[in-house]
Protein backbone atom coordinates (compact mmCIF):
# COMPACT_ATOMS: atom_id res chain seq x y z
CA UNK A 1 0.00 0.00 0.00
CA UNK A 2 1.68 3.47 -1.40
CA UNK A 3 -0.93 6.85 -0.24
CA UNK A 4 -0.01 10.24 -0.11
CA UNK A 5 -2.62 11.78 2.42
CA UNK A 6 -3.39 15.20 4.16
CA UNK A 7 -5.32 13.49 6.69
CA UNK A 8 -3.25 11.99 10.06
CA UNK A 9 -1.63 8.99 9.73
CA UNK A 10 -3.09 5.94 11.68
CA UNK A 11 0.39 3.47 12.32
CA UNK A 12 -1.89 0.88 13.89
CA UNK A 13 -3.46 0.78 10.78
CA UNK A 14 -0.25 0.08 8.61
CA UNK A 15 0.58 -2.27 10.97
CA UNK A 16 -2.32 -4.05 11.24
CA UNK A 17 -2.65 -3.67 7.64
CA UNK A 18 1.41 -5.85 6.91
CA UNK A 19 0.26 -8.15 9.65
CA UNK A 20 0.55 -11.77 7.89
CA UNK A 21 0.29 -14.99 9.37
CA UNK A 22 3.32 -16.05 7.59
CA UNK A 23 5.34 -13.12 9.21
CA UNK A 24 7.56 -13.73 12.36
CA UNK A 25 8.97 -9.55 11.84
CA UNK A 26 7.38 -6.46 11.41
CA UNK A 27 9.33 -2.98 11.18
CA UNK A 28 8.25 0.71 11.48
CA UNK A 29 9.84 3.35 10.62
CA UNK A 30 7.80 6.92 11.49
CA UNK A 31 8.99 9.98 10.96
CA UNK A 32 7.86 12.40 13.17
CA UNK A 33 8.22 16.45 13.40
CA UNK A 34 10.49 17.38 15.54
CA UNK A 35 10.47 20.52 17.58
CA UNK A 36 13.75 22.01 16.73
CA UNK A 37 16.24 21.91 13.93
CA UNK A 38 20.39 22.99 14.43
CA UNK A 39 18.76 24.42 17.70
CA UNK A 40 15.88 26.98 16.57
CA UNK A 41 12.37 26.34 17.25
CA UNK A 42 10.13 24.41 14.72
CA UNK A 43 6.40 25.56 15.10
CA UNK A 44 5.27 23.00 12.35
CA UNK A 45 6.07 22.10 9.16
CA UNK A 46 4.15 21.89 6.03
CA UNK A 47 4.59 19.14 3.00
CA UNK A 48 3.99 19.47 -0.83
CA UNK A 49 4.24 16.57 -3.28
CA UNK A 50 3.98 16.15 -6.91
CA UNK A 51 1.62 14.03 -5.56
CA UNK A 52 1.13 11.33 -9.18
CA UNK A 53 5.02 11.55 -9.70
CA UNK A 54 5.74 10.72 -6.05
CA UNK A 55 3.27 7.86 -5.74
CA UNK A 56 5.19 6.04 -8.83
CA UNK A 57 8.78 6.83 -6.94
CA UNK A 58 7.40 5.38 -4.32
CA UNK A 59 6.44 2.60 -6.03
CA UNK A 60 10.15 1.69 -8.07
CA UNK A 61 11.39 2.06 -4.41
CA UNK A 62 8.84 -0.96 -3.27
CA UNK A 63 9.34 -2.55 -6.17
CA UNK A 64 13.11 -2.95 -5.70
CA UNK A 65 12.94 -3.73 -2.55
CA UNK A 66 10.57 -6.46 -2.74
CA UNK A 67 13.46 -7.46 -5.62
CA UNK A 68 15.86 -7.39 -2.86
CA UNK A 69 14.16 -8.68 0.27
CA UNK A 70 11.88 -11.47 1.35
CA UNK A 71 8.46 -9.67 1.58
CA UNK A 72 5.38 -10.42 2.62
CA UNK A 73 3.21 -6.45 2.96
CA UNK A 74 4.39 -3.29 2.97
CA UNK A 75 2.50 0.29 3.70
CA UNK A 76 4.24 3.44 3.00
CA UNK A 77 2.41 7.18 3.97
CA UNK A 78 3.56 9.84 3.38
CA UNK A 79 1.67 13.32 4.60
CA UNK A 80 1.05 16.48 2.87
CA UNK A 81 0.28 19.87 3.88
CA UNK A 82 0.92 20.83 7.81
CA UNK A 83 2.02 18.83 9.90
CA UNK A 84 2.51 19.48 13.69
CA UNK A 85 5.27 18.96 16.04
CA UNK A 86 5.15 15.26 17.40
CA UNK A 87 2.55 14.14 14.21
CA UNK A 88 3.51 11.51 12.03
CA UNK A 89 5.13 12.77 8.68
CA UNK A 90 5.85 9.55 6.89
CA UNK A 91 5.07 5.90 8.58
CA UNK A 92 6.56 2.87 6.92
CA UNK A 93 6.06 -0.64 7.80
CA UNK A 94 7.27 -3.84 6.53
CA UNK A 95 6.52 -7.20 7.31
CA UNK A 96 8.94 -9.99 6.33
CA UNK A 97 9.53 -13.84 7.70
CA UNK A 98 12.88 -12.73 9.41
CA UNK A 99 13.72 -9.76 10.69
CA UNK A 100 17.04 -9.25 9.15
CA UNK A 101 15.24 -8.44 6.01
CA UNK A 102 12.28 -6.28 7.51
CA UNK A 103 15.25 -3.70 9.12
CA UNK A 104 17.06 -3.26 5.94
CA UNK A 105 14.09 -3.06 3.67
CA UNK A 106 12.40 -0.26 5.52
CA UNK A 107 15.40 1.38 6.23
CA UNK A 108 16.07 1.23 2.58
CA UNK A 109 12.81 2.61 1.52
CA UNK A 110 13.51 5.54 4.23
CA UNK A 111 16.59 6.21 2.78
CA UNK A 112 16.04 6.09 -0.85
CA UNK A 113 12.19 8.05 -0.26
CA UNK A 114 14.28 10.78 0.84
CA UNK A 115 16.65 10.75 -2.23
CA UNK A 116 14.16 10.45 -5.24
CA UNK A 117 10.83 11.00 -4.33
CA UNK A 118 9.25 14.43 -5.45
CA UNK A 119 8.06 15.80 -1.85
CA UNK A 120 9.33 18.96 -0.28
CA UNK A 121 9.14 20.37 3.00
CA UNK A 122 9.01 23.71 4.48
CA UNK A 123 10.06 24.40 8.17
CA UNK A 124 8.03 27.07 9.82
CA UNK A 125 10.12 29.21 12.69
CA UNK A 126 8.13 31.98 14.89
CA UNK A 127 10.33 34.45 12.21
CA UNK A 128 10.27 33.15 9.11
CA UNK A 129 9.83 29.33 6.81
CA UNK A 130 12.19 27.83 4.98
CA UNK A 131 12.35 24.87 2.24
CA UNK A 132 14.63 22.34 3.63
CA UNK A 133 17.51 21.00 1.25
CA UNK A 134 17.29 24.11 -1.03
CA UNK A 135 19.58 26.02 0.20
CA UNK A 136 23.39 24.47 -0.22
CA UNK B 1 5.79 25.23 -29.67
CA UNK B 2 4.62 26.55 -25.93
CA UNK B 3 4.36 23.91 -22.92
CA UNK B 4 3.65 24.55 -19.49
CA UNK B 5 5.86 23.34 -16.75
CA UNK B 6 5.28 23.22 -12.94
CA UNK B 7 6.85 24.38 -10.14
CA UNK B 8 7.28 22.86 -7.01
CA UNK B 9 8.28 23.86 -3.68
CA UNK B 10 11.05 26.61 -3.33
CA UNK B 11 10.73 26.79 -7.00
CA UNK B 12 7.79 27.90 -7.10
CA UNK B 13 8.58 30.48 -4.92
CA UNK B 14 11.45 31.51 -7.26
CA UNK B 15 8.87 31.66 -9.64
CA UNK B 16 6.14 32.75 -8.10
CA UNK B 17 3.47 30.49 -9.70
CA UNK B 18 2.11 27.11 -10.18
CA UNK B 19 3.12 26.65 -13.61
CA UNK B 20 4.82 28.78 -16.15
CA UNK B 21 4.66 28.49 -19.92
CA UNK B 22 7.56 28.40 -21.83
CA UNK B 23 8.50 28.82 -25.98
CA UNK B 24 10.64 25.53 -26.66
CA UNK B 25 12.05 24.87 -30.09
CA UNK B 26 11.88 21.83 -31.74
CA UNK B 27 14.22 19.13 -30.81
CA UNK B 28 15.09 21.30 -27.63
CA UNK B 29 16.40 19.00 -24.80
CA UNK B 30 15.40 19.00 -21.21
CA UNK B 31 19.01 20.40 -20.09
CA UNK B 32 18.28 23.47 -22.66
CA UNK B 33 14.82 23.81 -20.79
CA UNK B 34 16.79 23.97 -17.50
CA UNK B 35 19.63 26.01 -18.79
CA UNK B 36 16.90 28.50 -20.10
CA UNK B 37 14.67 28.69 -17.10
CA UNK B 38 17.74 29.30 -14.81
CA UNK B 39 18.58 32.17 -16.65
CA UNK B 40 15.10 33.51 -16.49
CA UNK B 41 14.29 32.83 -13.10
CA UNK B 42 16.90 34.59 -10.19
CA UNK B 43 17.51 32.41 -7.96
CA UNK B 44 17.00 28.66 -9.34
CA UNK B 45 20.68 28.75 -10.51
CA UNK B 46 21.79 29.01 -6.68
CA UNK B 47 19.82 25.67 -5.77
CA UNK B 48 21.89 22.97 -5.33
CA UNK B 49 19.92 20.87 -7.60
CA UNK B 50 17.28 21.62 -10.16
CA UNK B 51 15.97 18.70 -12.41
CA UNK B 52 12.90 18.01 -14.80
CA UNK B 53 10.38 15.62 -14.48
CA UNK B 54 8.36 14.44 -17.42
CA UNK B 55 5.37 12.92 -17.84
CA UNK B 56 5.83 12.15 -13.76
CA UNK B 57 9.32 10.44 -14.04
CA UNK B 58 12.80 11.47 -14.20
CA UNK B 59 14.64 11.70 -17.53
CA UNK B 60 17.97 11.87 -19.10
CA UNK B 61 19.26 15.64 -19.78
CA UNK B 62 19.42 14.39 -23.42
CA UNK B 63 15.65 13.71 -23.85
CA UNK B 64 13.64 15.70 -26.38
CA UNK B 65 10.30 17.68 -25.07
CA UNK B 66 7.71 17.32 -27.48
CA UNK B 67 4.26 19.08 -27.57
CA UNK B 68 1.84 17.32 -24.86
CA UNK B 69 4.77 16.52 -22.23
CA UNK B 70 4.04 17.51 -18.62
CA UNK B 71 7.45 18.85 -17.43
CA UNK B 72 8.07 19.85 -13.73
CA UNK B 73 10.82 21.78 -12.05
CA UNK B 74 11.82 19.72 -9.27
CA UNK B 75 14.07 21.34 -6.80
CA UNK B 76 16.30 18.98 -4.29
CA UNK B 77 13.62 16.84 -2.33
CA UNK B 78 13.10 16.90 1.86
CA UNK B 79 11.04 14.51 2.26
CA UNK B 80 9.84 11.93 5.26
CA UNK C 1 10.19 0.84 29.86
CA UNK C 2 10.58 -2.85 30.28
CA UNK C 3 7.89 -5.17 31.09
CA UNK C 4 7.28 -8.65 31.14
CA UNK C 5 3.74 -9.63 30.77
CA UNK C 6 1.03 -11.90 29.65
CA UNK C 7 -1.26 -9.77 28.26
CA UNK C 8 -2.01 -9.27 24.65
CA UNK C 9 0.94 -6.33 23.77
CA UNK C 10 -0.06 -2.74 22.54
CA UNK C 11 2.18 -1.65 19.67
CA UNK C 12 0.37 1.62 19.68
CA UNK C 13 0.95 2.21 23.52
CA UNK C 14 3.98 1.86 23.55
CA UNK C 15 4.73 3.96 20.08
CA UNK C 16 2.86 6.61 21.88
CA UNK C 17 4.98 6.03 25.23
CA UNK C 18 8.39 6.53 23.04
CA UNK C 19 7.32 9.95 21.57
CA UNK C 20 9.16 12.73 21.80
CA UNK C 21 8.99 16.44 21.36
CA UNK C 22 12.94 16.29 20.17
CA UNK C 23 12.02 13.04 18.49
CA UNK C 24 12.40 12.84 14.40
CA UNK C 25 12.17 9.21 14.02
CA UNK C 26 10.52 6.01 15.72
CA UNK C 27 11.83 2.22 15.09
CA UNK C 28 9.46 -0.25 16.03
CA UNK C 29 10.66 -3.90 15.85
CA UNK C 30 7.74 -6.71 16.24
CA UNK C 31 8.28 -10.34 16.25
CA UNK C 32 5.07 -11.57 15.78
CA UNK C 33 4.01 -15.70 16.04
CA UNK C 34 4.59 -17.04 12.60
CA UNK C 35 2.16 -20.24 11.29
CA UNK C 36 5.11 -21.89 10.30
CA UNK C 37 8.98 -22.64 10.92
CA UNK C 38 11.09 -24.92 8.48
CA UNK C 39 7.69 -25.82 6.59
CA UNK C 40 6.11 -27.06 9.31
CA UNK C 41 2.65 -25.86 10.75
CA UNK C 42 2.85 -24.25 14.11
CA UNK C 43 -0.46 -24.43 16.15
CA UNK C 44 0.99 -21.69 18.78
CA UNK C 45 3.80 -20.67 21.10
CA UNK C 46 4.20 -21.00 24.44
CA UNK C 47 6.46 -18.67 26.36
CA UNK C 48 8.68 -19.13 29.69
CA UNK C 49 11.18 -16.71 31.04
CA UNK C 50 13.00 -15.91 34.37
CA UNK C 51 10.73 -12.95 34.95
CA UNK C 52 13.36 -10.73 37.25
CA UNK C 53 16.43 -12.09 35.38
CA UNK C 54 14.78 -11.08 32.12
CA UNK C 55 13.93 -7.96 33.41
CA UNK C 56 17.80 -7.16 34.32
CA UNK C 57 19.10 -8.34 31.25
CA UNK C 58 16.63 -6.60 29.41
CA UNK C 59 17.70 -3.38 31.56
CA UNK C 60 21.53 -4.15 30.90
CA UNK C 61 20.78 -4.66 26.77
CA UNK C 62 18.82 -0.90 26.60
CA UNK C 63 22.13 0.90 28.98
CA UNK C 64 24.26 -0.36 26.65
CA UNK C 65 21.78 1.24 23.62
CA UNK C 66 21.98 4.13 25.36
CA UNK C 67 25.60 4.52 25.73
CA UNK C 68 25.53 4.15 22.19
CA UNK C 69 22.86 5.63 20.88
CA UNK C 70 21.26 9.19 21.42
CA UNK C 71 18.08 7.92 22.66
CA UNK C 72 15.39 9.79 23.69
CA UNK C 73 13.04 7.11 24.76
CA UNK C 74 12.45 3.23 24.55
CA UNK C 75 9.91 0.59 25.39
CA UNK C 76 10.79 -2.84 25.36
CA UNK C 77 7.85 -5.37 25.92
CA UNK C 78 8.08 -9.04 25.85
CA UNK C 79 5.24 -11.81 26.16
CA UNK C 80 5.11 -15.00 28.44
CA UNK C 81 2.59 -17.59 27.85
CA UNK C 82 0.66 -18.73 25.22
CA UNK C 83 0.67 -16.49 22.11
CA UNK C 84 -1.51 -16.90 19.31
CA UNK C 85 -0.34 -17.28 15.92
CA UNK C 86 -0.37 -13.53 14.78
CA UNK C 87 0.16 -12.65 17.72
CA UNK C 88 2.93 -9.90 19.35
CA UNK C 89 5.27 -12.12 21.44
CA UNK C 90 7.76 -9.08 21.67
CA UNK C 91 7.65 -5.49 20.72
CA UNK C 92 10.40 -2.67 20.71
CA UNK C 93 10.09 0.70 20.01
CA UNK C 94 12.54 3.77 20.53
CA UNK C 95 12.58 7.28 18.89
CA UNK C 96 15.64 9.27 18.30
CA UNK C 97 16.45 12.68 16.86
CA UNK C 98 17.62 11.39 13.78
CA UNK C 99 16.61 8.08 11.92
CA UNK C 100 19.80 5.74 11.67
CA UNK C 101 20.18 5.90 15.39
CA UNK C 102 16.54 4.79 15.74
CA UNK C 103 17.17 1.52 13.44
CA UNK C 104 20.60 0.15 15.27
CA UNK C 105 19.58 1.10 18.36
CA UNK C 106 16.51 -1.24 17.94
CA UNK C 107 18.32 -4.09 15.71
CA UNK C 108 20.84 -4.27 18.43
CA UNK C 109 18.25 -4.30 21.63
CA UNK C 110 16.13 -7.38 19.75
CA UNK C 111 19.71 -8.94 18.58
CA UNK C 112 20.88 -9.08 22.24
CA UNK C 113 17.90 -10.09 23.67
CA UNK C 114 17.74 -12.72 21.31
CA UNK C 115 21.13 -13.95 22.62
CA UNK C 116 21.40 -13.30 26.25
CA UNK C 117 17.62 -12.13 27.78
CA UNK C 118 16.28 -15.90 29.95
CA UNK C 119 13.51 -16.41 27.71
CA UNK C 120 12.20 -19.41 26.02
CA UNK C 121 10.16 -20.38 23.49
CA UNK C 122 8.13 -23.39 22.99
CA UNK C 123 6.73 -24.31 19.56
CA UNK C 124 3.26 -25.90 19.64
CA UNK C 125 2.67 -28.49 16.74
CA UNK C 126 -0.24 -30.54 15.69
CA UNK C 127 1.54 -33.56 16.83
CA UNK C 128 3.74 -32.38 19.71
CA UNK C 129 6.02 -29.36 20.93
CA UNK C 130 9.79 -28.14 21.08
CA UNK C 131 11.56 -25.86 22.79
CA UNK C 132 13.59 -23.85 20.34
CA UNK C 133 16.90 -23.79 19.90
CA UNK C 134 17.51 -26.58 22.71
CA UNK C 135 18.49 -29.27 20.04
CA UNK C 136 21.75 -28.48 18.25
CA UNK D 1 25.52 -27.27 52.42
CA UNK D 2 22.39 -27.63 50.49
CA UNK D 3 21.05 -25.20 48.21
CA UNK D 4 18.17 -25.35 45.38
CA UNK D 5 18.32 -24.36 41.86
CA UNK D 6 15.70 -23.38 39.69
CA UNK D 7 15.04 -24.80 36.10
CA UNK D 8 13.53 -23.37 33.37
CA UNK D 9 12.50 -24.42 29.84
CA UNK D 10 13.74 -27.74 28.35
CA UNK D 11 16.33 -27.87 31.63
CA UNK D 12 12.47 -28.02 33.57
CA UNK D 13 11.43 -31.00 31.27
CA UNK D 14 14.65 -32.92 32.14
CA UNK D 15 14.74 -32.30 35.55
CA UNK D 16 10.98 -32.77 35.55
CA UNK D 17 10.53 -29.99 38.44
CA UNK D 18 11.23 -26.25 38.77
CA UNK D 19 13.56 -26.72 41.60
CA UNK D 20 16.17 -29.32 42.48
CA UNK D 21 17.99 -29.01 45.53
CA UNK D 22 21.61 -30.37 45.30
CA UNK D 23 24.31 -31.13 48.26
CA UNK D 24 27.13 -28.32 47.42
CA UNK D 25 30.38 -28.50 49.21
CA UNK D 26 32.05 -25.93 50.84
CA UNK D 27 34.57 -23.79 47.82
CA UNK D 28 32.22 -25.46 45.12
CA UNK D 29 32.48 -23.01 41.74
CA UNK D 30 29.35 -22.86 39.16
CA UNK D 31 31.23 -25.07 37.06
CA UNK D 32 31.67 -27.88 39.02
CA UNK D 33 27.13 -27.85 40.05
CA UNK D 34 26.79 -28.00 36.54
CA UNK D 35 29.07 -30.82 35.94
CA UNK D 36 27.03 -32.61 38.72
CA UNK D 37 23.87 -31.84 37.44
CA UNK D 38 24.54 -32.80 33.50
CA UNK D 39 25.64 -35.90 35.28
CA UNK D 40 22.77 -36.56 37.49
CA UNK D 41 20.30 -35.86 35.06
CA UNK D 42 20.58 -37.30 31.46
CA UNK D 43 19.76 -34.59 28.57
CA UNK D 44 20.88 -31.93 30.05
CA UNK D 45 24.47 -32.42 28.81
CA UNK D 46 22.93 -33.02 24.67
CA UNK D 47 21.84 -29.65 25.33
CA UNK D 48 24.39 -26.80 23.06
CA UNK D 49 25.17 -24.93 25.92
CA UNK D 50 23.98 -24.97 29.88
CA UNK D 51 24.77 -21.76 32.09
CA UNK D 52 23.91 -21.05 35.53
CA UNK D 53 22.64 -17.82 36.99
CA UNK D 54 23.40 -16.99 40.62
CA UNK D 55 21.15 -14.27 41.97
CA UNK D 56 19.54 -13.29 38.13
CA UNK D 57 23.09 -12.80 37.12
CA UNK D 58 24.85 -14.58 34.43
CA UNK D 59 28.38 -15.55 36.84
CA UNK D 60 31.59 -16.84 35.46
CA UNK D 61 32.25 -20.45 35.66
CA UNK D 62 35.09 -20.00 38.17
CA UNK D 63 32.35 -18.30 40.75
CA UNK D 64 31.81 -20.07 44.00
CA UNK D 65 28.74 -20.69 45.26
CA UNK D 66 27.86 -19.83 48.92
CA UNK D 67 25.00 -20.64 51.14
CA UNK D 68 21.48 -18.31 49.89
CA UNK D 69 22.29 -17.95 46.37
CA UNK D 70 19.91 -18.11 44.49
CA UNK D 71 21.06 -20.98 41.03
CA UNK D 72 19.06 -21.17 38.31
CA UNK D 73 19.97 -23.20 35.33
CA UNK D 74 19.47 -21.43 31.88
CA UNK D 75 19.34 -23.73 28.88
CA UNK D 76 19.45 -22.30 25.27
CA UNK D 77 17.60 -18.76 25.17
CA UNK D 78 15.37 -17.95 22.51
CA UNK D 79 12.90 -15.24 23.27
CA UNK D 80 12.25 -12.63 20.70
Amino acid sequence: MIEITSKTIRTSELIDYVKESGAGAINVFIGTTRNQTAGKKVIKLDFEAYEPMAVKELQKIADRAVEQWDILSYAIVHRVGIVEIGEEAVVIAVSTPHRKDAFQACEFIIDELKKTVPIWKREVFEDGDVWVAAHP
Amino acid sequence: MEISVLAFGIARDIIKARSVVLEVTDGESVAGVVARLKQQYDGLEKLPSVLLAVNEEYVEDSYVVSQGDELAIIPPVSGG
